[in-house]
């Protein structure tokens, strides 16, 4: 019969509902967490290795000031293959993902947004794990 | 007499609402709400594919049966409602025989009725056609 | 849409041009002007349905914020099957020649005001596969974008900053319903 | 009260416009439409003299009326059903011959 | 205490105007429009909460940004939205019956409202029941008017011309004519028991004994067969989501798909009226409350509230049956069951008397 | 059931029509077209659609550098990805003949079943809704999430995990990870037995499921059909058992069957196959050996010699192979994907037809094919 | 599932058995063997693999070595069993065509229209040979040869 | 009340001659049913005016809602596909 579904459907209504309020509390991430990519400018010498090694060909070298990698969102899975094979460790995985914007202009990262603070480590997400 | 008509008159009241709410809704909505003339849109939608065919398809005939059923059973309410009324009042004003014999009629009337739907149970008219 | 190839010629001819994206009465114009556009807009903002469409990864994480732990009826997003009723549209995942017309045909039968989300790297870009023989790359020149939500796939979290996001830009009256985009064209 | 020779009226249009039907109609179905539209005509009636005498009997009548026309419909469309299944229409010129 | 005593003295007034034949009945019916809208916003507060106990049922929460904490201006937002979207007729649908299937669902659901009694008044000795019209028939009355929903639905499925409208509404009519039989047998039954067929005496009935406990196999049935047919999961085949896109009002949009909407709703609300009233007692309150004196209204109002919540209940915990199941259950369970239930109930009737 | 089902002809009959599902239509986790001959609920012919997610995989595979491949193999089923990862993995290290140490053994296998988890659990949630259960649905989503979760903590990432490297993972287990595991699996195992009795004490579920899309062991066979539809109809069929790869051989673990076949029993076989996939996990914390967890240096450039490989695993959906052939270059000559999910949509229009309109979608579910993996 | 035994001894019984039809037998590792067949009796060798306990068409798959040879590659395996044959057949890049085996494991099928549609090898007596993934268009383009001129797709 | 009868009775009449005609002339069955549904439902109207309102409820109940939908199965068992013509 159909009993039990009723019990557990009513039952569940006395637990605590599970959703995460998502804008006013973020959960915590896993410190692998793959999310935007933050670039330490004074250590990148603008080999092009991460650009060499994307499977996507979402790194563009550009100049600014110096050479730096400039990175397409647009186009990017996030994969860490960039990271893993940067020479000097000058690329890292944040735990930045909130990257909706309104134009596709927006999702072309240049290398100083990569290198300033990302909304996550101003907010100081910790890492940790998920509930 | 004529309080039978005033009851229904706020059954006919509410016809009219019933036809005036929605039509005045629509008409609202179609003076508020943007309107655009691509020809696509008024395609019929069927998940993305381009309709072929017509869709005013048949239903396989066989179905008919449930509606025969459908009439037999609701003639069956027909009588039965009057019959409620005569019983209530049969056995609230004498008791006894007369009560017994419009049970017995009706439940041989409705053994009668039964009888149809077990003869289409049997002959299998009431399992769903593959 | 120069570079839809294939799948394209067969839209191009069933669409007229210059179809013009919405005819506004003078009734329209009135509340565009009034702040009662303030409370269309905020009824709009707070009642975006989407189409249910899951397309590939992302179409999973589309799945996974309607229910329990993301939510989205939170936020009065819930999803509905037909376009015809659906406010929202996602392109959720990857867009082959094949499917284009399809999707385009979908996307037509939505009725206005509409908007669409671009969910994933493969619907921004042609992700990974954006040389692909089958690819259609640059969506975004065949559909009237709103939002793009970068990720591969993103975060149902960043999905839901994706509605936020849409939810500012119908505010601001940005989003194309509002102050249609010659850029649009016949969408 | 109204007279009841306005409902008489109403009702013998209707019962004209249901023998019009029947008599120019091809479809079977649209013909017993118009035999439903002539047995409500008579119903109409009966019911007006019903009231107009203050008799019960012609409601009696009409509830039989009624049940019958149900029956005449569940079996008027049966063989309409039947004969659309071996002919493949329901146009009744398709059908003056007695067997098929 | 207060708020009774002011509630008796709006009802004495109410009911001089509504029942009393010191107005023309013409204003009762206008004014009769108020319950309409109580009963609009009946079917408000339950797709409210359908969306709020659904959630919680899901471990969600359901709407929460507009409108406090609780989202209660959610509905408001939705019929804002409705309202300025774009509403088409699809370009092969047959314009009439595509226009006319919400109006005849509205209209059915407001027919019904017509003779829903509230409450039962006893102003200077006579009895007044609170309702726009009251017949004594009026429980046969209720069941013709919903039979004309059906109408509706075929209406819409086949004038949309998408295949999956017209199967739906196919589908839909032949769910109807199998669910029809029971209700009515049922109805039969309540009627036999209560000696009468307006609902307001099948209440009064009920004041020392609910129906449910004196034929509980016929509440099931009832209520079963009016799960049916007002179309809710387990038996929501017109709107099949996984294969029949959304059934009937697949091609409706706009408004007009909310008004077809709302007229389901409208019709699970005046189905929990109705399984109020002829089985849980109506406005016969529990005798928990001891001397305590609460007006019937707000015996009837908890009670369908209660009713919709079981609907919402069942919606949550159920799938979904297919449709050749569906028919199986009318036609080869209700049915026999629903007369078996008239037997107990006549003779049950009858050792009553 | 007839073999022949692989097209549709027009309608004859006049009760006939021709109703397309798809390519956008509820039932689909992806784009594919169902194309039904019914009449009236009856579907007489059926014919599937598929390629509109079709991207050119092996393609651009061919263009890509092995290191390169290795993400990319996520998104061939996304919702298998680490099996992919690891499948691929296996294929080029038994090109380059390496061996992967042993703690990343137990990492695959540990993630492997992981994502086994999330499948079989979003695979009977959107079965649960294809038959009306919202609920259900809800619920297994809702356990999934504590899964990914998990995955998520080790991998980095919710979908697409990209964790396995030549000879090695790319992550070592965060610290303190085992408690969690155990935590959030216990909880798991509590639900899902939950669940499985709510499933199985539904009688409307019974009579949706029960004797519906009956895959028998023999037609299964003839279909070419792997993993839990196939176990469902009896055979025991499971490369973990079979051919056993990465450390299932120490690892203690039954192969679910079922006796027949039926839309019940493959989500049945699904149901118990989580619990089996959670007692495997806890064996591998259990059995965690310590040592590195990759190759001591990853190049990124990697030369197999010239040769082919033909690896394969059991997915979540059955037998997935991958048949590489190199020709020396850093690039793969060729790159095939014999995807399981290929083969059960292959199968499942033959099982459709004579079947109801409304079944469509449970058996569909039930046959839980990945649209993306069918079309590559 | 026949009661024979499914190792790597059916190597040596197929070779005995189609003396001209197969060669290049080889058995690299317990449970994978690989030979090459001819193409022309492709029928007869799958017919006798599955009476003979094979009975899982895995995969069949193309490959294409220009200028002038294409190779059908078949994987075939048994549920009850580990070994995976794969048997090659190669074809003349010019006009490729080889017997379905659809008469034989049904679910060929779909394995035969992708080969063809990606890469032009024909199947005689295939029941639907139409393509499956790609669209109508696209027949004739063959995109997974190597020289196809589509890839990359750089609009 | 005899006169004010006379607004009811005119407007149900208007619908029930007008629906009738429709039933005759409608190029299209399904409008026909719907005609003769609508044709059949004033004709209860008739019935609550002659103060007969049971059979009113009947003739809704049975009338409208059985034979209603008989004409309506008629309707949907009978359509020819045009495809196939």
């Amino acid at each position: 019969m159909v009993l039990k579904n009723l019990q557990i459907t009513l039952r569940t209504v006395y637990t605590k509902s599970v959703t995460r309020l998502y804008p006013e509390e973020i959960m915590d991430l896993p410190d692998a967490f793959r999310g935007q990519q933050h670039l330490d400018m004074d250590k990148c010498v603008g080999c092009g290795i991460c650009s060499q090694m994307c499977p996507n060909d979402v790194i563009e070298i550009v100049k600014s000031g110096k050479w730096y990698p400039q990175f397409d969102n647009g186009h990017c899975m996030f994969c860490g293959l960039c990271v893993d094979f940067c020479p000097n460790g000058a690329l890292s995985m944040t735990k930045h993902f909130e990257l909706a914007c309104w134009t596709k202009e927006e999702t072309v990262y240049s290398p100083d947004q990569l290198a300033a603070p990302n909304k996550a480590e101003l907010e100081g997400r910790t890492g940790g794990y998920t509930k | 007499m004529a309080e039978i008509i005033d009851n229904f008159i706020p059954v006919a009241i509410f016809i009219v609402f019933g036809l005036v709410i929605p039509l005045a809704i629509m008409f609202i909505v179609k003076q508020i709400s943007p309107r655009s003339k691509n020809p696509i849109k008024f395609t019929t939608y069927e998940s993305g594919s381009v309709p072929t065919g017509s869709a005013n398809m048949m239903f396989n005939v066989e179905y008919y049966a449930y509606a025969i059923l459908f009439v037999l059973f609701d003639v069956e309410l027909l009588f039965l409602y009057p019959w409620v009324t005569v019983y209530v009042n049969d056995s609230v004003t004498t008791p006894g025989f007369t009560t017994g014999f419009s049970i017995l009629a009706m439940v041989l009337f409705m053994i009668v009725v039964l009888l149809g739907l077990v003869y289409e149970w049997k002959k299998g008219v009431l399992e769903w056609v593959r | 849409m120069e570079e839809g190839g294939l799948g394209m010629g067969e839209i191009e001819a069933e669409l007229p041009p210059n179809v013009t994206v919405t005819s506004a009465s003078a009734i329209q114009e009135f509340i565009k002007n009034s702040p009662l556009q303030k409370i269309v807009n905020w009824g709009r903002k707070n009642s975006l349905w989407f189409m249910t469409h899951p397309m590939g990864c992302c179409g999973i994480e589309q799945i996974c914020v309607g229910v329990a732990h993301y939510d989205t009826d939170r936020f009065g997003i819930i999803p509905r099957c037909s376009p015809r009723q659906a406010d929202v549209m996602m392109i959720s995942g990857y867009v082959s020649k094949k499917y284009l017309p399809a999707l385009k045909r979908v996307w037509d039968q939505m009725l206005e005001p509409r908007w669409i989300l671009m969910m994933g790297e493969c619907a921004i870009s042609g992700g990974p596969w954006w040389e692909s023989y089958s690819t259609v790359t640059h969506l975004d020149e065949i559909f009237p974008v709103d939002i793009y939500i970068p990720g591969c796939p993103p975060r149902p979290e960043a999905l839901l900053q994706g509605f936020i996001e849409l939810q500012k830009k119908i505010v601001a009256e940005q989003d194309r319903t509002v102050i249609p985009n010659p850029a649009d064209g016949g969408v | 009260m109204l007279p009841v020779s306005y409902y008489l009226i109403v009702a013998a249009i209707v019962f004209c416009i249901g023998v019009y039907g029947v008599m120019t109609l091809r479809s079977g179905i649209m013909i017993m439409m118009c035999i439903e539209l002539m047995l409500n005509a008579a119903n109409i009636n009966l019911i007006a003299f019903a009231s107009h005498f203050s008799q019960v009997n012609g409601h009696v009548f009409v509830l039989f009326s009624i049940a019958l026309a149900a029956a005449e419909a569940a079996i008027g469309f049966a063989i309409l059903m039947s004969i659309f299944r071996s002919k493949n229409n329901v146009n009744i010129d398709n059908i003056n011959i007695l067997r098929w | 205490m207060a708020i009774i005593e002011i509630y008796d003295l709006i009802m004495h007034y109410l009911v001089i105007i509504f029942a009393t034949n010191d107005f023309a009945p013409w204003i009762r019916g206008v004014l009769g429009g108020l319950v309409i809208g109580a009963v609009f916003g009946g079917a408000l507060v339950m797709v409210y909460l359908e969306r709020k106990f659904l959630g919680d049922m899901q471990s969600r929460i359901g709407p929460n940004r507009v409108g406090g904490r609780f989202g209660v201006l959610q509905l408001i937002a939705d019929a804002i939205k409705l309202f300025t979207k774009e509403d088409i007729i699809p370009a092969k649908a047959d314009k009439w019956l595509f226009i006319g299937a919400p109006i005849v669902a509205l209209t059915s659901g407001f027919l019904m409202v017509a003779v829903i009694p509230f409450d039962l008044l006893v102003i200077k000795g006579n009895e007044y029941a609170v309702a726009v019209s009251r017949m004594d028939i009026s429980i046969l009355y209720l069941e013709a008017v919903s039979g004309l929903a059906i109408f509706a639905t075929f209406m819409a499925g086949w004038g949309s011309s998408s295949k999956y409208a017209v199967l739906a509404a196919f589908r839909n009519v032949a769910k109807m004519i199998g669910y029809e039989i029971p209700l009515g047998i049922t109805v039969i039954s309540v009627a036999v028991m209560a000696h009468s067929l307006d609902i307001v005496e099948i209440v009064e009935a009920q004041s020392s004994i609910w129906f449910i406990i004196a034929q509980p196999l016929g509440f099931v049935v009832f209520f079963i067969a009016l799960l049916a047919d007002v179309g809710r999961i387990p038996f929501d085949q017109t709107e099949a989501e996984e294969e029949l896109v959304a059934g009937w009002a697949t091609e409706y949009s706009g408004m007009r798909w909310g008004l077809a909407f709302f007229a389901e709703y409208l019709h699970a609300v005046v189905g929990s009226f109705i399984v109020t009233l002829i089985f849980l007692g109506g406005w016969n309150g529990l005798p928990i409350v001891g001397n305590l004196y609460i007006p019937g209204i707000f015996w009837v109002i908890a009670k369908t509230i209660m009713v919709m919540m079981l609907f919402i209940w069942i919606r949550a915990a159920l799938p979904r049956y297919r449709i050749d199941q569906v028919i199986d259950i009318g036609w080869k369970v209700l049915i026999p069951l629903a007369l078996l239930n008239l037997v107990w109930s006549t003779i049950i009737g009858l050792l009553w008397a | 059931m007839t073999h022949e089902a692989t097209q549709i002809t027009s309608p004859t009959k006049p009760s006939e029509i021709l109703l397309h599902l798809g390519p956008q239509h509820p039932l689909q986790p992806g784009p594919f077209l169902l194309d039904l001959k019914i009449e009236g609920e009856t579907i007489r012919e059926a014919e599937l659609k598929i390629g509109y997610i079709h991207k050119g995989m092996e393609k651009v595979f061919e263009d890509r550098t092995y290191l390169q491949i290795l993400p990319l193999t996520d998104r061939i089923c996304y919702l298998a990805s680490n099996s992919n990862n690891d499948v691929y993995c296996r294929g080029v290290e038994e090109l380059l003949g390496i061996e992967p140490t042993e703690r990343a053994k137990y990492l695959r296998v540990l993630t492997n079943e992981l994502c086994r988890l999330q499948s079989h659990l979003l695979g009977i949630g959107e079965y649960a809704t294809d038959v009306g259960f919202l609920t259900m649905f809800i619920y297994m989503v809702r356990e999934r999430e504590g899964v990914v979760s998990l995955l998520e903590a080790i991998t980095g990432s919710r979908l697409n995990h990209n964790y396995a490297r030549f000879g090695g993972v790319a992550n070592d287990l965060p610290p303190g990870y085992k408690e969690m595991a155990l935590k959030t699996l216990g909880e798991l195992k509590k639900q899902v037995k939950s669940h499985d009795e709510m499933l199985s004490s539904d009688s409307i579920y019974l009579r949706r499921t029960k004797g519906v899309g009956v895959l028998t062991a023999k037609e299964a066979g003839e279909l070419g059909v792997a993993g839990p539809p196939l176990r469902a109809a009896g055979v025991e069929y499971d490369l973990r058992r079979m051919e056993p790869y990465l450390v299932y051989d120490d690892l203690d673990f039954k192969v679910i069957t079922q006796t027949d076949g039926d839309v019940f029993s493959r989500v049945k076989v699904r149901l118990l196959e989580i619990l089996e996939s959670i007692y495997i996990i806890e064996q591998c914390l259990d059995q965690m050996p310590s040592g590195p967890y990759k190759q001591d240096v990853t190049p990124y450039i990697t030369r197999p010699k010239p040769g082919e490989v033909y690896a394969r695993i059991e997915d979540p959906r059955g037998e997935m192979g991958m048949y590489i052939i190199s020709d020396g270059s850093d690039k793969p000559y060729r790159f095939r994907i014999r995807g399981p999910a290929f083969a059960t949509a292959q199968a499942l229009p033959p099982l459709l037809v004579g079947g109801y309109v409304a079944d469509v979608a449970a058996i569909a579910a039930s046959m839980d094919s990945c649209t993306s993996e069918v079309d590559r | 599932m026949g009661d024979e035994k499914i190792d790597k001894t059916i190597m040596i019984e197929l070779s005995n058995t189609f003396k001209d039809a197969v060669s290049d037998v080889d058995v690299p590792s317990p449970n994978r063997a690989v030979a090459r067949i001819d193409p022309g009796k492709v029928k007869e060798i799958m017919q006798f693999l599955l009476d003979n306990g094979f009975d899982h068409l895995s995969c069949v798959s193309g490959v294409d070595y220009p200028p002038d040879k294409m190779e059908v590659v078949y994987h075939v395996t048994s549920y009850s069993a580990p070994l995976v044959i794969t048997l090659k057949a190669s074809l003349p890049r010019d006009d490729p065509n080889i017997d379905s085996l659809c008469g034989i494991y049904w679910n060929a099928n779909w394995y035969e229209r992708e080969t063809y549609e990606l890469y032009g090898i024909k199947f005689n007596d295939c029941p639907y040979m139409k393509v499956l993934l790609l669209i109508e268009e696209m027949e004739g383009e063959w995109p997974l040869r190597k020289d196809y001129a589509g890839y990359p797709d750089l609009t | 009340m005899i006169d004010l009868q006379i607004i009811p009775f005119a407007i149900i009449s208007i619908i029930m001659i007008g629906s009738s005609i429709m039933v005759v002339k409608s190029k299209e069955v399904v409008h026909s049913a719907f005609h003769c549904v609508i044709a059949m439902m004033s004709a209860a109207g008739f019935y609550v005016l002659l103060s007969a309102q049971f059979v009113a409820v009947v003739q809704i109940l049975v009338y409208v809602g059985a034979i209603g939908v008989m004409i309506l199965f008629a309707v949907m068992l009978t359509t020819r596909n045009q495809e196939v013509e």
